[in-house]
């Protein structure tokens, strides 16, 4: 059960030590379903800080988003450790970079949240439409309730408000952690990646129908890449114009390149945290593409990702007995 | 111009005589509402707070071709005079005047060809807000539920019709086109319209109080707040490609094998490419000095050169920002510190 | 000199290899219109001295800096063109060539579609030619020293001619004793000069040659680094006899309880050997080995009292705490001579190899009628007091040779004249023998070899063109059935023995140099030489030469001769000490490297290892490439997402508008 | 038969042998169909999958990587890597609706000069019959 006091009485503690640089937890966002992930430097900032079905970010991403400031001369860089707070998924994201160096074990300090799953804004202001007074909310046995502006309490089913991928998720307390906040939550999700299969019957034409109609909205703001904790390229070959992979302009062609690029990339690395569906701004289901491919690592290789930070990574390695089903 | 009435049964004539020009409406494509061209004889719906993506795309498009150019030949073809009628349905009234602020930008020492162009060939059929949305604060910056400002003809839902205002020849020539559809407006409905108006008005909680900022802003270059509130900034372009008065651009030469063309596409001064010198040094490292250098531009710089917020209070960058970074908290913090 | 691409394009005709179905002159005439080509030409044989002139002068008159050779497959002339680059001055890796002979006139006959083709392959390497970059050949030094894998003749022979050269070498050989299978020879054709006689000499030489360190019973391990610089690791298997105190008297042999009951495989099994051996009177070393599947106290852990041989032997000399012992050795080229396998003849099972004891391998041939053998050169079958002097003898060759049913479509080219010199000493030591030969076709195309058949055949021994189809015994005879075709007659043939002359093949274990030296296999399964016209002896790996069979069936004049010239092409590197290594090789943009190590997993050479760096104030961890470990096959590049490290001349760069020439066009 | 359609497709072959095995099928004069253009490199683990996609981009009908046979690559293990890289985004062109015909992929050893016809043909037939690709291509039309 979650337990806000122990939270902050953690978090206190964690950013007072001497060798935690800044705590990452979440806080109550400015408006209506809002989150707002929470940079605490001081002991008393905590008290700001959340844990809720509201919580959908994935924290994992600013170990390795923050740009490095040359450090002015004199100076040394500061090396202390980053206290993360991280639930079942990102604990994933915060595993598969230890597996590629993004961030050493040492420079992070996790710290557990096992998670029930969380909400799905776009679903819930459906429901209750855009709101602009903050809103709270908590997992009651089985169901998430809100409390609404004006006192009113109104608690919905799970199916109805959590995420796609929190329905089906399978690791839902994190695989990695320095610490664990509160006890285990039982894992209810099982993915046998119906809409992935569903998709996949289709013919080619209306696949392409079907991706060409997304495509060709995507604005290429690259919010999907940047909140992406596996997507950390200090300088992303589709932005480069030497050599030019992707144009810039904005049609089906490139979009549709950029999207296949992005989606390659993260075979064998996604740990499905559904951020990119999240954030795109023009409702591409971008986890549709990425948990194809983690259907295929997963079927044809039994791998899954960011589950063992020992392992090598997926795509620097094989083995001689691949399958190799469609080779002239 | 005196005030006409259009009973909502009628909207289908109405729009289907705006003769040969492309109409565009606010349209649903996935979840994502923008303006899209209106197509065969449906009816556009209008009841929707605001489109996601801003109707800039048709006047200010995120890829458009400049010229092209051919291997071996010395000369370019410049790609002008092609731009087509439009007529821009349902446009609420920020966006109509983002254009407005927007305009002063392309016409200012260099008259932009393609934009002006595609501007003198667009008529702008505003839609007044009823219901505006949690985020909008178009009132703290100049603007309002029902504000005229970039407008040809504003309509106000009256329930069963809507009030229209021809404010411009451009708006008037256009519901003579449409006369027969049209009945005088009686002073009632223009008082309920007033009303509407004033309710809408009352609706929007969202206040900043905007005095001081444009003059204390560059001040504050080194306060410590730019950090705080740019700390889970993601750097993407959400803020700024769905901003209504954001207008920066790149210009790229596409080459497809022995041909090409020189295309301008949208930028955004959240990337950091935005401003990666040729030579690896960029003078906004991170995301701190380009929030900061967005909300400069917006509340000061462009306050300089055209004494007009380049802001109108649409809300779109805090409701779809993915981290909840929210202009208004950063403006609030801004005045603490002025 | 500005480095703005001028581009000189030279189309050959390759005299009409070309020509006849790519039209030269308009490929010409549109290569001269693309992007930055300053001049276009064509010639008739662009690799011929004018041809490479043509170029030089170009690149003097009118300055050029990038040079398009549309001719023949790179694999051929890349390195012609590119010497004339350098002889012209110009950086060798300015150099880029369009495949229009192999991959374009000579698999698409229709004119036009040809010439297409060729203007595309054209622009594409134009393209890529306006992007390429100097590369600087590194130079490494050279280990003087080489490892000579298997001890057969080939393996001796080219041993030999290195150490005279100087040079230190070192002799790995799989068995206790040099010699290999020509050890196992009596006579050789045909000269039909004592096998023992011309070889053991030899044997003896790599023994005491001062600059051959020889490791019999011993197999390479493991092989890592790269021309001029191999580090092996060889694995001396114990004996469980001390070598230096050997002296060779066989008293152990004498004394083993498995005295004579352990099948000889010199003798091809039909002698026999005690568990504690000597392969053969000559052998070199002539030392005593432990045989560790038969001996006794090696395989139950106990010998009566305390082993017999142990006991037995004067200087003490054998030891059974012995272990296998590792060597590491430091080499700068390795010559691969393992030889061959003979054709298992039950794999015919038709010729009743595996079921009667008188239808003999040739091999088991050789060992029957050499003085050493276990009959002392008499050709008797049976044991004891029925032993008998066959007759009847008949000879069956291309046995699992020319025969697609084994897989082996190949000629083995050495059973016409062994089974010849077979035949003639058998009608030697059985003067009234009958001797007939039942042959496809008749090789005799060596040296001698005509003028030695024709003698063979003067001595009354009948060739029957035909090949059997099937043996059967009936009574105590075996009958052979065949046809012969000049006659046109089938025939039943009924002899007292039959000598299968089976074929040579690639050794059963040669996966396992295969796997070390990164060797490829041609079509017929041994190791596949660089060119089999121009590079006989080299390999695709730079500083591994092949000698004798292993590369291929050959008889004993083509062994040596092959070995003698390995044996030089590895003293090309010795000797000069100095080797320019791959330039194509990987670079790693260490600003943009996020230091993921994806490179370092990939890299099968180990050559990319990360260093900490110092980026404006912070310690980071990057990729770097050792560019001598490097081979440049790029599967660093393919791995990396952000682009960091790239491989030379096959840049992500240089390869993406080779896509939008050969898509758009 | 002239206005029969003719895919245009791209091959990628590693160096040391399909490259050398197309090179074989040259020397003996097998002949087989012009439409498909090869891009050399030196292992067919250093084709980056995104080529695939950029070569569908930039006008190819069908795209071809060959290279060594399992255990064969000079590199050791060039091959084993472009296996697994190009199953997968074989994958993901299945899924976004690219007809599986367009993309193949073979393993050609220098001495199959016969066999590089047979799967040129294969690859030739297979684009034939999926058509002119014009998905996501880029084509001057919408400059």
């Amino acid at each position: 059960m979650v337990d806000l006091d122990k939270l902050r009485t953690v978090a206190k503690e964690t950013v007072s030590r001497d060798d935690v640089k800044y705590l990452i937890g979440w806080s109550q966002g400015t408006f209506g379903f809002r989150v707002s992930p929470h940079f605490v430097k001081e002991p008393e900032e905590v008290d700001s800080l959340t844990f809720s079905p509201l919580c959908c970010n994935n924290l994992a991403t600013y170990l390795t988003l923050t740009e490095k400031n040359p450090v002015p001369r004199g100076e040394e860089a500061d090396t202390r450790k980053v206290a993360l707070m991280v639930k079942g998924c990102d604990s994933r994201a915060v595993v598969q970079q230890l597996v590629e160096h993004g961030v050493g074990r040492d420079q992070v300090y996790i710290i557990g949240c096992p998670c029930e799953g969380v909400v799905d804004v776009k679903k819930v202001e459906k429901k209750f439409g855009e709101l602009l007074e903050p809103v709270q909310a908590s997992w009651e046995n089985g169901k998430v309730s809100f409390q609404l502006p004006g006192g009113q309490v109104e608690s919905l089913p799970r199916e109805e408000v959590l995420a796609q991928n929190c329905l089906t998720c399978r690791y839902p307390n994190p695989v990695v952690s320095d610490i664990l906040l509160w006890d285990e939550v039982e894992v209810k999700g099982n993915d046998d990646y119906e809409d992935v299969k569903e998709l996949e019957s289709k013919s080619s034409q209306d696949k392409w129908a079907y991706w060409q109609d997304k495509f060709t909205s995507c604005i290429r703001c690259y919010s999907c890449r940047n909140v992406c904790p596996l997507c950390y390229c200090e300088d992303c070959i589709l932005d480069r114009l030497n050599p030019t992979w992707v144009f810039r302009s904005t049609n089906v062609a490139e979009n549709t390149a950029f999207q296949m690029a992005r989606a390659f990339h993260l075979a064998g690395r996604c740990i499905e945290c559904g951020e990119c569906e999240r954030v795109c701004p023009v409702d591409i289901p971008l986890m549709k593409i990425n948990r194809k491919l983690y259907k295929e690592v997963h079927e044809k290789y039994e791998f899954e990702p960011g589950l063992d930070p020992e392992t090598k990574p997926f795509q620097a390695s094989y083995r001689p007995d691949d399958k190799e089903d469609f080779i002239l | 111009m005196e005030h006409l009435k259009l009973s909502k049964d009628k909207l289908g004539d109405f729009v289907a005589k705006l003769g040969d020009k492309e109409v565009l409406v606010p349209q649903k494509e996935g979840e994502a509402l923008k303006f899209v061209p209106l197509t065969g004889d449906s009816v556009p719906e209008l009841d929707y707070a605001n489109t996601s993506v801003p109707p800039k795309n048709a006047v200010f498009p995120q890829t458009e071709t400049m010229l092209r150019f051919e291997w071996g030949k010395m000369e370019t073809t410049a790609v002008t005079g092609e731009a087509k009628e439009k007529v821009f349905f349902g446009v609420r009234p920020c966006d109509a005047r983002a254009k407005v602020i927007v305009d002063k930008l392309f016409t200012w020492d260099e008259k932009d060809p393609y934009y002006v162009e595609k501007r003198e060939k667009s008529t702008v059929v505003g839609l007044a807000c009823a219901e505006p949305c949690s985020n909008c604060f178009c009132t703290s910056v100049g603007g309002g539920p029902a504000s005229t400002e970039g407008l040809d003809v504003l309509l106000t839902d009256l329930g069963e019709s809507y009030l229209v205002q021809p404010l411009t020849d451009e708006g008037q020539s256009l519901c003579q086109a449409a006369s027969d559809d049209l009945e005088k407006a009686a002073e009632g409905d223009v008082q309920a319209a007033e009303k509407v108006h004033q309710e809408a008005e009352k609706k929007i909680s969202r206040q900043i109080d905007t005095g001081g900022i444009p003059e204390g802003l560059p001040g504050l270059w080194e306060n410590e707040l730019w950090e705080k509130v740019s700390q889970s900034c993601l750097g993407c372009g959400i803020c700024t490609y769905l901003c209504p008065t954001c207008h920066c651009f790149d210009m790229q030469d596409e080459v497809e094998g022995f041909d090409g063309r020189r295309c301008r596409t949208w930028d955004s001064c959240m990337f950091s490419e935005y401003t990666m010198h040729a030579s690896g040094h960029n003078p906004r490292p991170t995301r701190r000095e380009r929030t900061r250098n967005r909300i400069n531009h917006k509340y000061s710089y462009f306050v300089d050169k055209f004494d007009v917020i380049a802001c109108v209070g649409c809300g779109r960058c805090i409701s779809l920002c993915p981290v909840n970074i929210d202009i208004l908290d950063i403006l609030s913090k801004v005045k603490e510190a002025l | 000199m500005n480095n703005k691409p001028k581009i000189g394009v030279y189309v050959c005709h390759c005299g009409i290899n070309i020509a006849k179905t790519v039209g030269v002159d308009s490929v010409t005439e549109y290569a001269a219109q693309l992007p930055n080509v300053k001049v276009a030409r064509n010639y008739s044989y662009m690799c011929s001295d004018p041809g490479q002139l043509l170029v030089k002068e170009d690149i003097k008159n009118e300055g050029l800096n990038r040079i398009v050779v549309s001719a023949c497959s790179p694999r051929m002339h890349e390195a012609t063109f590119r010497k004339t680059l350098v002889e012209a001055g110009l950086n060798p890796y300015y150099l880029e060539m369009a495949n229009i002979r192999e991959q374009c006139s000579w698999v698409h006959e229709d004119e036009n579609e040809a010439t297409e083709k060729a203007k595309k392959l054209v622009a594409s390497a134009v393209v890529k030619a306006r992007l390429l970059e100097p590369l600087e050949e590194k130079e490494v030094e050279v280990e003087p020293a080489t490892l000579v894998i298997g001890g057969g003749i080939a393996g001796i022979q080219a041993a030999l001619d290195i150490a005279d050269a100087g040079f230190q070498v070192y002799m790995v050989e799989k068995t206790p004793s040099v010699g290999g299978t020509m050890a196992r020879l009596d006579k050789t054709f045909p000269t039909l000069d004592c096998s023992a006689c011309i070889l053991t000499p030899k044997m003896v030489d790599v023994a005491s040659h001062p600059n051959i360190e020889l490791m019999t019973y011993s197999q390479v391990e493991e092989i890592t680094g790269y021309v001029g610089n191999f580090d092996v690791k060889v694995r001396k298997k114990a004996r469980y006899v001390d070598v230096d105190k050997c002296t060779g008297c066989g008293i152990c042999a004498e004394e083993c309880r498995l005295k004579n009951r352990v099948p000889s495989e010199f003798e091809e099994g039909m002698g026999k050997r005690s568990a504690i051996y000597m392969p053969f009177p000559q052998a070199v070393p002539a030392k005593f080995t432990v045989d560790p599947e038969r001996c006794i106290y090696l395989t139950r852990g106990k010998c009566g009292e305390s082993p017999k041989c142990v006991d037995a032997c004067p200087s003490q000399a054998v030891d059974f705490e012995q272990e296998d012992e590792f060597v590491d050795v430091r080499v700068g080229a390795v010559i691969v001579a393992t030889g061959f396998d003979v054709f298992d003849a039950s794999r015919k099972p038709e010729y009743g190899y595996q079921d009667y004891d008188n239808v003999l391998t040739a091999l088991e041939m050789e060992r029957l009628v050499s003085a050493s053998g276990p009959t002392g050169g008499k050709i008797v079958l049976g044991e004891g007091d029925d032993a008998y002097t066959p007759k009847e003898i008949a000879f069956i060759k291309c046995v699992g040779s020319r025969d697609e049913s084994v897989g082996n479509e190949y000629c083995s080219r050495v059973c016409c004249m062994y089974t010849a010199k077979l035949a003639h000493l058998v009608h030697e030591k059985i003067p009234d023998a009958n001797v007939r030969i039942y042959y496809m076709d008749v090789r005799a195309f060596g040296k001698g070899f005509e003028e030695f058949y024709d003698r063979v055949r003067r001595e009354g021994i009948r060739y029957i063109r035909g090949n059997p189809s099937e043996i059967f015994k009936r009574g105590d005879k075996l009958v052979i059935k065949a046809e012969d075709t000049l006659k046109a007659m089938p025939l039943e043939d009924e002899v007292d023995m039959v000598v299968l002359a089976v074929g040579l093949e690639p050794r059963r274990d040669s996966r396992e140099i295969i796997d070390l030296l990164r060797l490829s296999q041609s079509g017929d399964r041994f190791y596949m030489e660089a060119h089999p016209k121009l590079a006989p002896v080299d390999t695709a790996t730079d500083g591994v030469y092949l000698a004798g069979c292993a590369q291929g069936p050959k008889d004993i004049p083509d062994t040596v001769a092959q070995a003698k010239g390995a044996a030089s092409s590895a003293l090309i590197l010795l000797s000069s000490g100095r080797v320019k290594v791959q330039a194509q090789v990987s670079v790693v943009n260490e600003e943009t490297c996020r230091g993921c190590t994806y490179c370092v997993e990939i890299c099968p050479y180990g050559a990319i290892e990360m260093v900490e760096v110092n980026q404006m104030g912070h310690q980071v961890s990057v990729a770097r490439v050792n560019e001598v470990l490097c081979k440049g096959c790029g599967a660093c590049v393919a791995g990396c997402f952000s682009g960091s490290i790239q491989q030379k001349s096959f840049k992500d760069g240089q390869i993406l508008p080779q896509l939008a020439v050969l898509g758009v066009m | 038969m002239s206005d029969k359609f003719e895919p245009n497709i791209v091959a990628f072959l590693c160096n040391w042998c399909s490259y050398a095995g197309a090179d074989l099928a040259g020397t003996s004069r097998i002949q087989y169909p012009p439409n498909l253009h090869i891009v050399r490199v030196m292992c067919t683990g250093r084709v980056n999958p995104l080529f695939v996609v950029n070569a569908f981009q930039q006008g190819a009908d069908g795209v071809l990587v060959s290279g060594c046979h399992p255990g064969d690559c000079h590199y050791m293990e060039g091959n084993y890597y472009a296996r697994r890289r190009f199953t997968l985004i074989r994958e993901l062109l299945e899924y976004v609706g690219v007809d599986p015909k367009r993309f193949h992929m073979s393993w050609v050893s220098a001495s199959e000069g016969a066999k590089w016809k047979d799967v040129v043909e294969e690859v030739v037939e297979n684009a034939k019959a999926a058509g002119p690709f014009d998905q996501f291509r880029r084509n001057k039309i919408n400059w």
